[in-house]
């Protein structure tokens, strides 16, 4: 009989799993797999309290590595992939820009995601700080909610740059715009990504059957088309 | 541009089914304590009004946050509906319908409140007079006079039952049928950057609302008071 | 045990209650007094619209409120016609009169239609209470009360906004369904004849007291009283037709003391009527008086002489047969003739107000 | 131009307004007909609340409405006593009585305390309106009516609530304000009394048409109207006080026709004072009286003979001097006393209400 | 348990602001369109009655990205704020207040709707002919005889400004001082799963709401009226 799995999974995964989940079908007709996007640290309070999710996709490994840690995975943490960030910007040349370039007069909002809670926003964070520009940038700072959000700032003209995932920059609704330049992933802490079957999936054969899919050379493809550096 | 596709759909009838439920239990929860809170001379009753709009000043998502909390397998309501036999309430429909109520009960209770007050003494005991109990009277007479008040707070109620995503994003966990209500899909669209859907998905539910919201204020009756 | 017991009393900080009353079953009860002396307020106490904490009420023997009881309004199966008309907003005329008539047994005996009728709101039916006159809606507001078949009515003012054409067709037709209905009417009025033509029992209020409280007969001829009712004191006799006189439609009814002319409303003779002899209508003359357009004159005995309400009047009360009438004279009238306790004079009586 | 022109036209689905009037000024002109029958409603056109399409209103040469012209209620200079009292709830009853006040100069000529202190409210000035009872809010709002300085003042049933004692307070007080501030008033009364005491001018309604307006003499003697002023028929007099008998408080008055004893109101000799003589206080004789109580007695001729409101009766009008009286009598009485037109009777009038 | 950062507080100050500037401006926006709808009888004024409650259907952050992209340099409002050179309103104060405006206006317009409709004719008559001009009975006499109303969609205003905040998140770009409400602040906390600092900063929100809201209750007249 078919099986059913939710897949609880970070929004900057949101093009690429859609792809993978398709292919997935593809060989699986039968099964039911649903995606769920949304910022990794709600999914981790709610596997907390019991949330059906039976993959869970962490844009930081942290939480994965928590969540084992009290008991509630069944498989061991499991990295996927490693983010990384760009400058991004709707109405300038990001390609010819780096971080320097943000002290220009003419930008005067810099959209980043939350550094507190979310992980793109973090490295942009450290990356700024790196390149000694923290104090000089931060009163043009406006944080995103998520790397989502702080695209839309930018797409939507009200900040001329952001610091965002580089999946994002590559996804086609964004890419045609000013293209992009990847900030050097030396001036961050590498972002890994890790994900997880929850305790609840233990005995669901078809999480285990999509976990090992995620190693497939069609996933590892998909995943490198949308920015993702893969683990070794 | 009006394209839905079949999950939008799944997710403006599960809108449409929860608020609807919202609004038919916030009646009957809403309608007696603000009956009471209208007629009660006590004095606490004005702290207790007071708490009523309390869930108001918590962001809708930390409101969440804490519902979880309390729902969740090691809190007091789960514990308890555990021991009910219900299991637990999060990301299940009635867990959402369980916080929607709670963050939507201003939002019945004021209106109501204030329409029970503007009926007066008199009306209840010329019924009185004329054998009507105190229940009968309230069907009878209260509910009649008091029915702007009743569409305002259907209203207020129903339209923020169908917007509010930030308890429902949280307590519902998202779930495709089961808790993925339109607010939640629209967020989805807009955060996933597919435009376009957000615009159809969002221009349903304006005319759709529009619509509900004329009949209900073509029908309202004007309050008609004699001197 | 047959009657009411009312005892209340209320404290309020500008306003204190505090009645005593027993009041006979059946009666037509008139309640009298000065604008807030507390009328309404005893009227709502004995409907449980007021809670008047060592009150005490009994009812044909029913108890409706001692220490230990306490009826709600709504079993106390009453009529209550408020000071304002008070009509359901939200009703048509037709919704407010079948409001209460819904909630009591087919069997009523009070006919919907007739009240309608008689209280000429027919052609008010449909329309909602916003859009009637004052008058209209006091009219319904009877009406409403009526229809609820109460076995005890409670009316406030019920009349004061009617015109006098209008109120002379409601009162005979309260009187017949009080008569029909045998049930005790509480009745609050300013007008000393609807009073008179309506009451059987009088309430004198004063500052939230009783300062009087007796039969009609008794009330109206002290002395001590009368300047409450005003111009319009006066006395109410039982009389019975004893002829008919068709061609100038007048009818002569006899009296524990006489016989007087008066109009004839489509009498058998043997029926029992009541009217009213005003003291105003009453004069007074030493002699047998000659040819006058004045056609009632009896005979009696000077009973007492009090001072009326103005310095230059006097009340003369004079006893005919077995009743007592009273006449209003002025002073230099009362010397001038000579009127003095224990004499024989004779009453000219200009006016007699028939009441059923 | 004085006086008050008032056209007005109103269709409504289940009532017409259609009146077209020229009313005196600085009269009291009272409004008087049935139950619905639009009084309140061409109130309610004067001071500007209804707006009647086709209306024109012209009072003392302003224009208030026509084609082309509206002036809204807060710039009409008037005061209005509403049907029911219509109190502020958020204020009390000082807030309510100053509410008017405030709005207009300081030089105004009513004043507040005296109105208070007449109608009886000074104890009430720090309460809500819903701690009164339905006499002391209608009083309130005589009140607040005449604190705003009106220039003209529209009355609509303002003593239908209060006890006798308190209107005979009223009506004299009303009588002098009028005279002092020299405004028409125009007041809706069901009570004939009222009428007869107020007014100069009746304008009778019925069914949203005026069936009679004029002087108050000419339609108290109209003989085919007086059915209207039910029981209470009669005549208003101008008289003026032309002897005081002290001992007995009585003083003799004199008008067109002969002279009258009434009460001692603290008269100065000479003092213009109007009375009123119901039809119900004359009777006729046809030789000169004997001993009687009755004081009052003239001489006149019999002028018209018309039916009263009961088969049995007949309205008699009598010349006196210059001036017309009515009489009610038995239809009988005229038969055989032989009153017939032109005959010369003798007039008893038991009793004269003296308006001011 | 209740130590509060700068941060914190600063973020309690300006929502305070926030919350106050978008009541006061709402009760005179509000008032009169409420008064309007309570009061005039052209047929047009239900559609607007029902367009008034449009925003409240759609998802906070949903409608705070159509503000994004109308406010932004590209939207119709952002090119008119441009043009009188105010600049862009996204990332700053009068943004917030602007959109929480849009957000909250049917919480102000449809209690006070209800209240002046409740008054009736009467009181408004009996104020014009005692010489007060509509606008004079209107602040003498319909003002005082709803003020169960304005209380009501006060606290409803108010305290829902200060638990919103998809619109503010989305439209302020979370800027300390600036645009940082508590309601962001506190997500904030919980979303970097520092949960003491959350309740620590929730639990100041609910008593100052708490004694706030028992003040306006306790001082709350009650309706009367006198039949
Ligand atoms: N708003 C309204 N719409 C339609 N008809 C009305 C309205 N108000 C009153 N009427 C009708 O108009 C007629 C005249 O009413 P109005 O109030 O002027 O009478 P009135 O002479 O003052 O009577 P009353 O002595 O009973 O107060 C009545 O038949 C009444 O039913
Ligand atoms: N709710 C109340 N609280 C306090 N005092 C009140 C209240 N209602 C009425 N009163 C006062 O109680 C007294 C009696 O009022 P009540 O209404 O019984 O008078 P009433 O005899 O019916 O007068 P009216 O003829 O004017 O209607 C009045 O002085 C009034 O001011
Ligand atoms: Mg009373
Ligand atoms: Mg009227």
């Amino acid at each position: 009989y078919a099986e059913k799995i939710n897949i609880a999974a970070a929004a900057d995964l949101k093009f690429a799993m859609d792809e993978i989940v398709a292919k997935f079908r593809e060989v699986n007709a039968k099964d039911d797999v649903d995606v769920i996007y949304g910022s990794s640290g709600k999914f981790y309070t709610q596997i907390q309290q019991g949330a059906p999710y039976d993959l869970y996709f962490s844009a930081d490994i942290a939480f994965p590595r928590e969540l084992a840690k009290s008991g509630f995975s069944f498989s061991e943490v499991i990295p996927y992939a490693f983010g990384r960030i760009v400058l991004w910007s709707a109405t300038m040349e990001a390609n010819k820009m780096s971080l320097d370039s943000l002290t220009s007069s003419k930008i005067s909002h810099i959209a980043i995601a939350n550094p507190k809670h979310a992980p793109y926003g973090k490295r942009a964070e450290e990356a700024l700080r790196a390149s000694r520009l923290w104090e000089r940038v931060e009163p043009k700072l406006v944080y995103g909610e998520n790397i989502a959000h702080t695209a839309q700032f930018v797409q939507t003209g009200n900040a001329q740059v952001g610091i965002i995932a580089l999946s994002l920059a590559l996804n086609p609704a964004l890419a045609n715009k000013g293209g992009y330049w990847l900030i050097p992933d030396t001036l961050h802490a590498p972002l890994e990504q890790a994900f997880i079957i929850t305790k609840r999936a233990q005995g669901n054969d078809l999480a285990k059957k999509f976990a090992d899919y995620m190693r497939s050379s069609a996933t590892r493809t998909i995943m490198t088309k949308y920015g993702f550096v893969l683990p070794n | 541009m009006m394209h839905l596709t079949p999950s939008d759909i799944q997710a403006i009838w599960l809108t449409i089914k929860l608020a609807g439920v919202v609004t038919l239990i916030l009646l009957l929860i809403g309608t007696p304590i603000a009956w009471w809170l209208a007629r009660t001379k006590v004095w606490w009753k004005r702290p207790i009004g007071a708490v009523i709009a309390l869930p108001l000043v918590l962001p809708p998502s930390v409101l969440g946050f804490y519902l979880l909390l309390a729902m969740g397998p090691n809190g007091p309501v789960g514990q308890f509906t555990q021991a009910l036999g219900i299991g637990h309430l999060p990301f299940t429909f009635w867990g959402l319908v369980i916080a929607s109520i709670f963050y939507s009960l201003p939002f019945m209770v004021q209106p109501l409140q204030n329409a029970f007050e503007a009926i007066g003494e008199r009306p209840l005991e010329v019924a009185a007079t004329l054998r009507a109990s105190p229940l009968d009277a309230f069907f009878t007479v209260a509910v009649p006079l008091a029915l702007p008040g009743f569409i305002t707070a259907s209203i207020l109620t129903f339209a923020h039952t169908v917007g509010e995503f930030g308890v429902v994003l949280m307590i519902g966990g998202n779930i495709p049928g089961e808790t993925r209500v339109a607010s939640v899909q629209i967020y989805d669209h807009v955060e996933a950057l597919e435009y376009m859907q957000a615009h159809s998905l969002s221009a349903v539910m304006l005319i759709f609302s529009f619509a509900v919201l004329l009949c209900v204020y073509t029908w309202r009756p004007s309050v008609k008071r004699v001197g | 045990m047959q009657g009411i017991e009312a005892r209340f009393k209320l404290d309020w900080p500008t306003f204190n209650l505090n009645v005593d009353l027993h009041l006979p079953a059946r009666s037509v009860i008139a309640l009298f007094g000065d604008s807030g002396s507390g009328k309404t307020t005893l009227l709502r106490c004995i409907a449980g619209l007021e809670k008047a904490p060592e009150g005490r009420l009994i009812v044909n023997g029913e108890i409706w409120q001692d220490e230990r009881h306490w009826l709600p309004t709504h079993k106390r199966g009453l009529g209550y016609v408020f000071q304002e008309a008070s009509l359901f907003t939200h009703l048509t005329v037709m919704g407010n009169l079948l409001y209460g008539k819904r909630r009591i047994p087919d069997d009523q005996k009070v006919s919907l239609d007739q009240a309608i009728e008689l209280l000429g709101i027919s052609h008010l039916l449909d329309r909602k209470p916003d859009r009637l006159s004052g008058g209209e809606r006091s009219r319904v507001s009877i009406a409403r009360a009526l229809a609820a078949n109460p076995s005890i009515l409670l009316m406030d003012e019920p009349l004061a906004a009617l015109d006098l054409k209008r109120k002379q067709e409601i009162i005979p037709y309260l009187e017949r369904l009080h008569e029909a209905l045998k049930i005790p009417v509480i009745y609050v009025s300013h007008s000393a004849d609807e009073v008179a033509r309506l009451a059987d029992y009088l309430v004198v209020m004063e500052k939230g007291h009783a300062l009087a409280s007796g039969s009609l007969a008794d009330t109206l001829t002290r002395l001590d009283l009368p300047i409450h009712l005003g111009q319009d004191a006066g006395v109410v006799l039982n009389a019975t037709v004893v002829e008919l006189d068709q061609s100038w439609h007048l009818a002569r009814i006899a009296f524990d003391g006489g016989s007087l002319w008066t109009h004839d409303q489509a009498f058998s003779i043997g029926k029992r009527v009541r009217v009213q002899v005003l003291a105003r209508d009453v004069s007074l003359a030493t002699e047998i008086p000659s040819q006058s357009s004045i056609q009632n004159v009896l005979q009696g005995f000077v009973d007492a002489i009090a001072d009326d309400n103005h310095p230059s009047l006097a009340l003369v009360r004079v006893k005919v047969g077995n009743v007592m009438l009273l006449s209003r004279l002025t002073k230099r009238a009362v010397s001038s003739l000579g009127v003095a306790t224990g004499q024989s004079v004779w009453l000219q009586i200009k006016s007699v107000a028939l009441m059923e």
